[in-house]
């Protein structure tokens, strides 16, 4: 197992590299100056060209990537353009925003995705499946900030159980504060989880093993969680990229709830072309990515011992 | 609209229940500003408690001479202060200097410091201070406002309570410039700490001080400053600013009572807080105008007469009814209202298919034409006015196609001159027009090519110049009121409506008043 | 001799070309999907019919009206008619919907059972690649479209091409795995069967399964991701009325006229259901 | 031995709810949804076994015997369903579907069966999946729960338990898996076993040591044994008692000498005749014409006279009963009008 990790940590570094070439390049190639950005409408050319000058943003494209690349290997991943200070200490102190909205949508679509997706499968064709079904759908077609502001309405103001937005001080404000955007978030995520798994659970439920355990005189409960072990694969396939997706979507979320997370830093310094902090977010994320890609694949083996770590 | 119908209003809430109270409110209440409403019972203002203040833009930084953006502006402008300021009103108000004298060859000004005026570690205001931090705004060589400062030579202290400033040429808008929040005054040599660590814990004459500040912060706290120079002021402990760039989140908060006040109330949302008993919305006439640009090398919109059919076709009462609520001001002269100078008589082109199609006719292209409108595509409210032009625009055979961009694409194309029209907003950062008149019309000095519609009309460039040096008030109003006379005719620009800044805050929050700049002084703000 | 047990009512291996059609008309979720994609589709195609309106028209001193006999359904923040655009919109939705996977679905899917199946080094390649696309910030992949290719539908569909096959991919790739390991695919291979034959005949039928499940949530999520790329200048230009964009206008009224993000977004939902019957059936008829 | 001296102690309890047979089936019939419509795939059986004998249930692939167990266990697929019949245990009935017939059947029943891999949870390692009854049912702590599976391995044979319970199904061989299965049902400490051609699977070595095993438990633990398989060889040796299925219906019941040496009924004379008797080389088998009918065209009276050389007229319009030729005892009975002429050969 360890050798397996060992190798998948090193192609994820080669991963990584080439997510950071192609954001470079694109960014690079995009419209928009972060110099004028920053000047405003009435600054001169002459003024935006000091400032590009200053930022290095002249020099050629080969050397200020090859210059970014070794800033990386020395850890320093940039100073931003708009605001002075370095990347590093803004995404810190947002990564951990982020984070715990992952963690907490994750296990809010868990819980909501395994039993529905049981009764789903155990009920098959019959009312609680189509419900199952109906629930799932408008999870999905109706969008987070739809989800967010019903919840709101709903939690914050007519019963005032949560807040109605922002990340608070103490950690259990945090935590309060975090348990409507989880929800909304994993009802992006759910709908799509409990059909994969529905899915898995019907073929599993006609494996014969599932005569077994009916027969040793186990309850309906104990059989579902059997065959859910059994059936969770390509769920967990899909919850893995799903994750991956949420932590680039945590825009919507962070917004609707005014958290000040990674997602709301990577629009504004998309939409005034903060190079270096694009950069350093991406670099980021993609580490996440693969790092939870490489920890489904293990998870999946684990659970699956049939799965040869190939 | 009274104060007693507003206190009415209350009653009839408790007699009729919600739904009454909104039908009343949708009915009775005009459009227009429910500024400058005189509180019925003027309680005692009662000193202490702090104000949660929720604000759509985080600030970056507190360095006056280096920043444009809202979030920056609103918040260092409660700590350090410059020698005049524009009050709610709009009027230049003597601050940090009690008044000034002028030489007869108007190139040299003589300001005179407020005395007992004291920096929040207790050292006096001296002239020193003011030279340093002038000197410093208008040399920057990447200050976005330091253009403001270009007519200025010279700044030396005469003694310690005066200031000596000599310009190269009269200069009328002088005093408003000194206005600028750039130009707000700062400790010499930044009280002795590096520029960096200044500005991470600043010193200064604000009602409010700050420490420990780090930019992109969700929260920032300001403490009352001991030593402000207004004796018993300000009525607040400290101030706490929360940073929500969403509408609704802003608005949800407010009403969850999690927030006190907040600022950029959607116009959609102004009819339904008429009806919410506990909170008050403020509407603020501002020095913004919002523009349809037409680019003059493209060649369509080089011919006149289609420029003044596209402005007469756009119907500007009916955009500011839909797509503002009724909240702002249809578009007429290219100077917003609340601008010193505006010519309620400016003779616009009024709104009429018939004469649009006239000027059509008369044109290279009678038939109309296709075109292109580009748009910042994350603004909903640009959205909303791009959809109502192409389809005001449609009857006169002027096909428009909508190009939505994200914000550094939209503003590096338009910069560029790559586009047909395009929609944005142009605000006055000072109370003198000048700003706005050189900065849209002079082609060559303005620094923008005629906000990049490349409107280059001789005679309108000599008339902005000519008031730039006269300092006769009824001789400069005529100058600018030919100038917006020109601008009507001419229509290099479309002003489609001036939007008023919204605040809603809640009824415990008394003296929260907002100039036409977008700025709020908090030191006459108390707590209910 | 085996036993055959009376519930396995067909036997193991690929399913009959005959056997699909009377499994797929005889499963009542199939047809009811069906009817209700159906009744959109008619909806839409008789849409300058049954509109009280035409969908742009605006009318901007009755805005944001109540349900009425004029506007059965309201009319939106510049006047036009909730009913008729929501109708046209019908039109727009499915076609981008459905076009926008068709890529994606087929690339990732073959993908998917190339890596699962042949393993090793396609493996280990196809799977750093998902993960690179994965890893990539879509915004900042839109907004490069935006500016090479221009704003309007053709970037949606390459949006959907560069960015969503790696779903297909990796989730037909876990369930080529599992059948891989299976008897009859060892017995099918045993027999001389060419990998090409045995994955077209014997491997596929058992993985398609997962990819149609997902393939019928993705046309909603293309759907409702036209909101955020309309903002970058990406999808469905105005005027033209699609549900995405009606509920991203819708936002800012949410909570004064619900209605009109809440409307468009339930046809988003009824069309999903139609669309979840129509893939759990067919999951179900290809099952072997 | 631990076994014998719990069954005692559990053995109290039951003596208490009423005598009667460990296992009584009554008039037990079974239907298949096929198509929209509904067939009768098992019709009318009866039989009974007492604790400690083991009972043979012989008959063709598709014969609806293996129906037959699932119905008696109540893990029927859902396109079946139990038409009419009750299965009664130490005499009293028991419920056909839902919890109240799990929780009946708790510490009474239990299940083995023919593919022993896909039989298993192929992700729970086998000391998990032995040790989950006594654990979930028996409220037995982990520690407990876990020694007890170690004892049912060592129980049915297995030389390392220990190192077999942390392996994986996939990973240990055919026989094995099936002494696992085994293990697995009796860790419900049940008094009926049902067998559905548990060794059919397996060569004929492991088929052997299995049947021993079987054999063994049977008289150790006092168990009533239940056996399905269309192996006459397999029936003869283990079951004393044997029933003759033929689409769906009981065609010939009796002690299994009696039944396999002087067969009353055509069918079972023809299974014997198929059978290649290495001792006798001149005899060639002689395979039964025609095949099984499909439940959903059986033919009419007597559901064998298409295939039966004793066939007449009569025996495609009357429905034969199961009961002795004239004046021989009841304990040998046939389904066929023919029945006395069978006995003369």
């Amino acid at each position: 197992m360890l050798r397996y990790a060992g190798r998948r940590l090193l192609s994820a570094a080669v991963v990584v590299l080439a997510v950071t070439v192609a954001t470079f390049l694109i960014l690079h190639v995009e419209p928009g100056d972060p110099a004028r950005a920053v000047l405003g409408e009435h600054a001169t050319a002459r003024e935006v060209q000091t400032l590009r000058h200053e930022w290095g943003l002249d020099a050629s494209l080969g050397s200020q990537f090859t210059r970014y690349l070794d800033d990386i290997a020395r850890g320093n991943l940039g100073r931003s353009f708009l605001e002075q200070t370095s990347t590093t200490s803004l995404i810190r102190s947002r990564i951990s925003v982020t984070a715990a909205l992952v963690g907490m949508a994750t296990l809010f679509s868990i819980v909501i995705t395994v039993p529905l997706a049981a009764l789903a499968a155990a009920r098959k064709e019959r009312l609680a499946d189509h419900l199952v079904r109906g629930l799932s759908v408008t999870g999905l077609g109706l969008p987070a900030f739809w989800f967010g502001i019903v919840l709101i309405e709903l939690f914050a103001l007519h019963v005032r159980l949560f807040p109605v937005g922002g990340w608070g001080t103490s950690f259990w404000s945090h935590l309060e504060g975090l348990i409507l955007p989880g929800l909304t978030a994993s009802f992006a995520i759910a709908p799509i989880l409990v059909r994969s798994l529905r899915v898995g659970m019907i073929e599993v439920l006609d494996a014969d093993f599932v005569a077994t355990l009916r027969a040793k005189g186990l309850g309906e409960l104990r059989v579902l969680a059997h065959v859910a072990r059994n059936a969770v694969l390509p769920a967990l396939n899909l919850l893995g990229i799903n994750i991956a997706f949420l932590i680039g979507s945590t825009v919507v979320i962070e917004r609707v709830f005014a958290l000040p997370g990674l997602g709301s830093l990577l629009l504004s310094s998309i939409s005034e072309r903060d190079f270096p902090v694009v950069q350093a977010l991406t670099l980021v994320m993609a580490v996440a990515v693969v790092l939870i890609n490489l920890l489904t694949d293990l998870l999946a083996a684990r659970l699956d011992p049939r799965i040869r770590l190939g | 609209m009274s104060d007693a119908d507003l206190v009415l209003n209350r009653q009839q809430l408790i007699r009729y229940g919600a739904a009454g109270a909104v039908a009343i409110a949708a009915g009775t209440l005009p459009g227009r500003s429910l500024a400058a409403r005189p509180r019925m019972l003027a309680a005692a203002p009662k000193p202490g408690g702090t104000l949660r203040f929720a604000r759509s833009i985080a600030p970056t930084t507190l360095d006056p001479a280096n920043t444009i953006i809202a979030g920056d502006i609103y918040t260092l402008d409660k700590i350090f202060e410059p020698l005049f300021i524009t009050s709610p009103a709009g009027k230049l108000t003597p601050w940090l200097a009690t008044g000034y004298t002028v030489s007869k060859d108007k190139k040299t000004y003589t300001f005179h410091l407020r005395p007992g005026v004291k920096w929040s570690n207790g050292q006096p205001l001296t002239s020193a201070d003011v030279v340093f931090s002038l000197d410093r705004s208008r040399k920057n060589p990447k200050g976005p406002l330091s253009f403001l400062d270009s007519a200025i030579t010279s700044i030396s202290s005469a003694g310690n309570s005066k200031v000596v400033v000599r310009l190269s040429a009269p200069w009328a808008p002088f005093i408003s410039d000194i206005s600028a929040f750039s130009n707000a005054i700062i400790p010499a040599n930044y009280g002795g700490a590096s520029e960096t660590a200044f500005f991470k814990n600043p010193i200064g004459t604000g009602p409010f001080t700050v420490s420990g500040f780090t930019p992109d912060a969700p929260s920032l706290t300001l403490k009352k400053n001991p030593n402000y120079w207004q004796s018993g002021k300000p009525y607040l402990d400290a101030v706490t600013f929360t940073f929500v760039d969403d509408d609704n989140q802003r608005l949800l908060q407010l009403r969850g009572g999690q927030v006190d006040v907040i600022d950029l109330v959607p116009p959609s949302q102004v009819g339904a807080l008429r009806s919410a008993s506990n909170i008050h919305t403020l509407l603020s006439p501002s020095w913004q105008v919002d523009l349809l640009v037409l680019n003059e090398k493209d060649p369509h919109f080089a011919d006149r007469n289609v420029r003044r059919a596209v402005m007469q076709a756009i119907d500007t009462k009916a955009l500011a009814h839909a797509a503002t609520f009724g909240t702002a001001k249809p578009g007429g002269s290219f100077f917003p209202p609340s601008l010193q100078y505006y010519s309620k008589s400016t003779k616009v082109l009024p709104h009429s298919l018939a004469a649009a199609k006239a000027d059509l006719a008369k044109s290279k292209y009678p038939k109309g034409f296709a075109t292109e409108l580009l748009i910042d595509g994350g603004v909903q409210k640009w959205r909303t006015f791009a959809q109502i032009i192409q389809s005001q625009l449609k009857p006169l055979g002027i096909n428009v196609k909508l190009r939505p961009l994200d914000h550094a694409a939209f503003e590096s194309a338009f910069q560029k001159f790559d586009y047909k029209m395009f929609i944005d907003y142009a605000i006055n950062d000072i109370s003198d027009p000048d700003e706005m008149a050189s900065f849209e019309l002079d082609y060559k000095e303005g620094g923008s090519s005629s906000y990049w519609s490349s409107f280059n009309n001789p005679s309108v460039t000599k008339l902005v110049r000519q008031a730039q040096r006269e300092f006769n008030p009824a001789k400069r109003a005529k100058l600018y009121a030919q100038i917006q006379d020109a601008v009507a005719q001419n229509a290099p620009f479309v002003p489609l409506d001036y939007p008023p800044y919204i605040n809603a805050y809640s009824t415990k929050v008394n003296g929260f008043a907002v100039n036409p700049g977008g700025a709020y002084r908090l030191e006459t703000v108390w707590l209910a | 001799m085996s036993v055959v047990s009376l519930e396995a009512e067909l036997e193991p291996g690929p399913v009959g070309r005959g056997l699909i059609w009377r499994r797929a008309r005889r499963s009542r979720g199939l047809l009811a999907g069906c009817t209700i994609i159906g009744l959109i589709v008619l909806a839409a195609l008789l849409a300058p019919v049954i509109s009280p309106a035409p969908p742009n028209q605006q009318d901007l001193y009755h805005i944001l009206a109540g349900f009425s006999a004029k506007h059965p359904l309201g009319t939106d923040e510049l006047g036009r008619d909730v009913l008729s655009r929501l109708l046209y919109a019908a039109r727009t939705d499915l076609r981008v919907g459905v076009l926008a996977i068709l890529f994606p679905f087929c690339f990732g899917t073959l993908i998917g059972t190339l890596a699962g199946y042949y393993g090793r080094f396609v493996d280990t390649l196809a799977m750093r690649v998902v993960d690179v696309v994965i890893a990539f910030p879509f915004y900042v992949l839109v907004i490069g479209l935006v500016f090479v290719i221009g704003p309007g539908i053709r970037g949606i569909y390459i949006a959907f091409a560069v960015a969503d096959w790696v779903v297909y991919a990796r989730t037909v790739r876990a369930t080529t795995l599992v059948v891989r390991e299976s008897d009859y695919v060892a017995a099918a291979r045993a027999a001389g069967i060419g990998d090409l034959r045995l994955l077209a005949r014997h491997v596929l039928p058992n993985t398609i399964a997962q990819a149609i499940v997902y393939a019928m949530n993705d046309i909603v999520l293309v759907i409702v991701a036209v909101v955020t790329l309309g903002y970058l200048g990406l999808g469905v230009q105005p005027p033209t009325a699609d549900w995405g964009s009606m509920i991203g206008e819708g936002q800012d009224f949410l909570t004064t006229n619900w209605t009109l993000a809440t409307i468009p977004g339930l046809a988003v939902v009824v069309t999903g259901l139609g669309l979840s019957l129509i893939g759990d059936g067919l999951a179900n008829v290809l099952r072997p | 031995m631990i076994a014998r001296a719990r069954r005692a102690q559990r053995l109290g309890s039951r003596a208490a709810t009423g005598g009667g047979p460990a296992l009584a089936v009554a008039g037990l019939s079974v239907s298949v949804l096929r198509s929209e419509r509904r067939y009768v795939a098992v019709d009318e059986i009866s039989f009974a076994v007492g604790a400690g004998s083991a009972f043979g249930l012989v008959g063709e692939s598709g014969s609806g015997k293996s129906l037959t167990l699932r119905a008696l266990i109540s893990v029927l697929p859902p396109s079946a369903r139990v038409e009419s019949g009750e299965v009664l245990l130490h005499g009293r009935a028991v419920p056909h579907t839902g919890r109240a017939a799990r929780r009946a059947r708790r510490g009474e029943m239990a299940m083995i069966f023919q593919d022993s891999l896909s039989a298993l949870d192929p992700v729970v390692s086998i000391g998990a999946q032995v040790a989950e009854a006594p654990r979930r049912l028996m409220r037995l702590s982990r520690r407990r729960a876990w020694d007890r599976a170690l004892e049912l391995l060592r129980l049915v044979g297995l030389p390392d338990p220990s190192s077999t319970a942390h392996a994986y199904p996939h990973q240990i061989s055919g026989g094995m898996r099936q002494r696992i299965a085994i293990a697995i049902a009796l860790s419900t400490e049940p008094s009926v076993l049902l067998c559905d051609e548990p060794t059919t699977a397996l060569d004929v070595t492991v088929q052997a040591q299995i049947l021993d095993l079987l054999d063994d438990l049977r008289r150790r633990l006092d168990l009533a044994i239940v056996f399905v398989s269309h192996d006459l060889a397999v029936i003869r040796q283990l079951c004393d008692q044997t029933a003759v299925m033929y689409a769906g219906r009981l065609v010939e019941t009796g002690a299994t000498t009696a039944a396999l040496e002087q067969p009353l009924h055509p069918y079972t004379r023809g299974l014997l005749d198929a059978i290649v008797d290495l001792d006798d080389a001149v005899g060639a088998p002689a395979p039964i014409p025609g095949s099984l009918p499909d439940i959903e065209r059986l033919p009419s009276g007597c559901t064998f006279h298409p295939r039966c050389f004793l066939a007449t007229e009569e025996c495609s319009t009357i429905v034969p009963e199961l009961r002795a030729p004239t004046n021989l005892p009841e304990t040998h009975r046939s389904a066929c009008i023919h029945r006395d002429k069978m006995v003369r050969q």
